[in-house]
């Protein structure tokens, strides 16, 4: 299928429902599609299932990046979470999100990173299922089927995940949807564009066809749906990055 | 009180469980100050879960500001790059983990039990707390090595019978390394390799849960 | 005889199910031919299963002192890159594969049922022959299109109520292009859409094993 | 572990014992390790388990090109095959592979190239087992466990794959190992390398540390134990490609 280039993230996400369910990457301000969560946040959808690592605010040490734009911004959409980290517990703090948890209005799927990643992977793959020895004893084996394999060793059963949307942060596209990613903003993203139905990348620049070395395309365009690069003053954009940045000391060495 | 290894001391002694060339994993706190005190000689690639290896020096707070977002490590905590570095996506980063190609995981710890099993994801009850990568590390790593300190803030044992918090696995710890002891665990139970300057085996055994085995010398901790 | 579509029309035929920015894998024999067959207008990703994505037309012959060993497509034949062509592992090439991700494939067959079964890796015993990716082609593909003659060289019906020979997939074929006929095979039989010009829907029904519905009208094959 | 450099093709595969088995990738000239393959056939080592998806000769059109090491060549080896496609009977041919099988002098397990790789993955990232859609009411399913899933489709339950040695054909390497490799020469080559005990890694290329960038590596030196540069004059060179090359016509355009 043809991959669409959109100007607008509102258009983008524009046929997004109610009660949809959503992959999302965020590693702190690296490999979030920030602009296409500001977009579903003003769009105001309800009801989300959101399957995501972790649930947390970006920070640079201890100071918290409010406007940075990530996943923790959408606690009240939130019906159903998937995640390896919830909230902030770990600080002794009570985020938004948990507090919908222990109120009942969020129904909290607790994985861990390798076994999300894992069942979204089987998802975009067409594998029905898999055997991970993740989990044994703990309390993620709850409800799961529990098996002995060729080895001795104990493994659980785990299933695929997919989801109704993708969102994608990625660096560069190309105008067919090849893209190709930059640092540890790589993350999750490419195996969560493999396993939704409509995949929607925000990019630093959209490219002419051939300007990707083939050898380096990350992602191919044949999972990616939509596209839309963000605006120089966009959130992510290299100018917000320095913007934030520019809050921290400077002394020694540039990068 | 007799004085007991510094954090720094013990990620020392932990960081010499490390040979050069292997790929590890740090665990947050005691864990990430090894990659500081690596023995002299030795190159060793630090592996971040969303898909990072080899990467190179944190940043100091004082150049945060001249540090790139995309380079931070899984605390969130900025790295310059190094030559050799490789970024992989994230499902390839636990393929690695989870098919035993990393030579260790050196993991922090709320609990540990002789025959293993650790416990360190959540001080809480289940369902809060954060599990991260830390089941998938704890069954993965070829070694999994705890760096801690030997007792609660409260003077509890943490090297103890049964663990009482949620476990992340069973019987995955190979070595502890704490303020007071090196303490071998597996499935003949905790072994006393080693203990810090000036303390007795019978006072490392009164601030630990299960009996320790002594057979072999029990060495003073170096790092 | 009568005259039948030649190789080349069924493959254009074929071809017109194709949409402009599909992502497609052509089996061997009328399938590869479609890539020169396209419709006006459109460009279509074809798939490699070694993992190449997008490649460009095949080097004629009169040039292959000119080509690169390692652009060959799945039939070990020489293409040239085309801008936007993509490289991928095998395992990721499979995961598009198993994952529904193609578009659609375009295969041969040595039989179809007309309930959408298919045979085509082998003519012999199960034993020998080779499977390749056609299995998973054939289970992965979002639609799986069936370009070949109508019967055997021996006239025999290659569209049968059951298949004789080792199966590729069960219930996996949505169409069927032959030199006579376009059949829409599933779970409620095969439904004779188009047939070759000059030719009456009973002297294919002759040619063909299972009763074909003729509800809907029954055009005649354009490319 | 450390990546070891080796300049002779044979030191690097001294300790491969008979009995012992082996993964290789090989679509044609391309992504095959045909120096470590002769080495082999040199060693003469014995009763090889076979891991590989094709043992047909290279080739051209109809013209087979014998002086191409593949692992065609070492069907004497071989007491047990793995693989998606085990000679030319589809040319009416029998190839001196089948004809060992047919002899029962090698034992043949047959499967898709789908369910291979998948499985020498699972082998790699440790996964128990996995549901595969593939197969289903083939000979393939013969003696696997078959399920219905939580989709309502029958799955099988296929098993990981793992093998003592891995031959592996890239095209550059920096010193820690880190691969990139060219084209579609790189097919199974860095599923592989995940999946075996000893990876041996051939390559047109070892550059030093720091040439390689970091956002193109695909098999990280994690993955690789053993490292060897192909020789200017030898198999699978650029130069022994152009001497191969040569036989056929140049007319026309030049790549």
């Amino acid at each position: 299928m043809k991959t669409r280039i959109y100007t607008s993230f509102e258009e983008t996400i524009e046929d997004f429902p109610d009660g949809a369910s959503l992959m999302v990457f965020c590693w702190g301000v690296s490999g979030t599609p920030q602009n296409l969560l500001h977009a579903l946040k003003q769009k105001a959808v309800k009801d989300l299932t959101l399957i995501t690592h972790n649930v947390v605010p970006a920070s640079v040490g201890k100071s918290v990046l409010w406007d940075v734009v990530t996943p923790f911004m959408l606690a009240d959409q939130v019906k159903k979470l998937v995640t390896a980290w919830p909230g902030m517990s770990y600080l002794g703090m009570e985020s938004p999100m948990e507090r919908r948890i222990r109120e009942g209005k969020t129904e909290l799927e607790l994985v861990s990173h390798g076994i999300l990643v894992e069942r979204i992977r089987a998802g975009g793959a067409g594998i029905g299922g898999f055997y991970s020895p993740a989990g044994i004893g703990t309390v993620v084996e709850r409800g799961k089927e529990k098996r002995v394999l060729d080895d001795g060793r104990e493994y659980l059963l785990e299933k695929p995940l997919t989801a109704d949307f993708g969102f994608i942060r990625a660096h560069r596209a190309d105008k067919l949807g090849n893209l190709v990613y930059r640092g540890g903003g790589r993350g999750c993203n490419p195996v969560m564009a493999t396993a939704c139905r409509t995949v929607i990348a925000e990019v630093d620049e959209i490219v002419e066809v051939g300007e990707l070395d083939a050898e380096t395309i990350i992602t191919p365009g044949i999972y990616v749906n939509r596209l839309v690069q963000v605006p120089e003053r966009g959130l992510g954009s290299a100018r917000h990055r320095r913007e934030l940045l520019s809050r921290f000391p400077t002394q020694g060495q540039k990068s | 009180m007799k004085p007991r290894l510094t954090p720094e001391q013990v990620a020392a002694r932990a960081a010499l469980e490390l040979k050069d060339g292997d790929y590890v994993n740090l665990g947050f706190g005691i864990p990430n100050l090894c990659a500081s005190y690596l023995p002299a000689g030795i190159q060793v690639a630090f592996h971040a879960e969303h898909g990072v290896l080899g990467y190179g020096p944190l940043v100091p707070e004082s150049e945060w500001g001249t540090a790139d977002f995309d380079y931070v490590d899984a605390g969130m905590r900025f790295f310059r790059p190094r030559p050799g570095m490789a970024f992989c996506d994230m499902g390839q980063s636990f393929d690695m983990i989870r098919g035993r190609h990393l030579d260790a995981a050196i993991l922090g710890a709320v609990e540990v039990s002789g025959a293993g099993d650790l416990a360190n994801w959540t001080f809480g009850v289940a369902e809060s707390g954060g599990i991260g990568g830390s089941m998938d590390l704890a069954v993965g790593a070829k070694r999994v090595i705890i760096a801690m300190e030997h007792v609660t803030k409260h003077g509890k044992p943490k090297i103890v019978e049964h663990c009482n918090y949620p476990l992340t696995a069973k019987a995955c710890v190979d070595l502890i390394v704490s303020d007071l002891a090196v303490i071998e665990v597996g499935p003949t139970g905790p072994r006393l390799k080693e203990i810090a300057p000036g303390w007795t085996p019978e006072e490392v055994q009164a601030l630990t849960e299960p009996t320790l085995r002594m057979d072999g010398a029990v060495k003073e901790i170096r790092w």
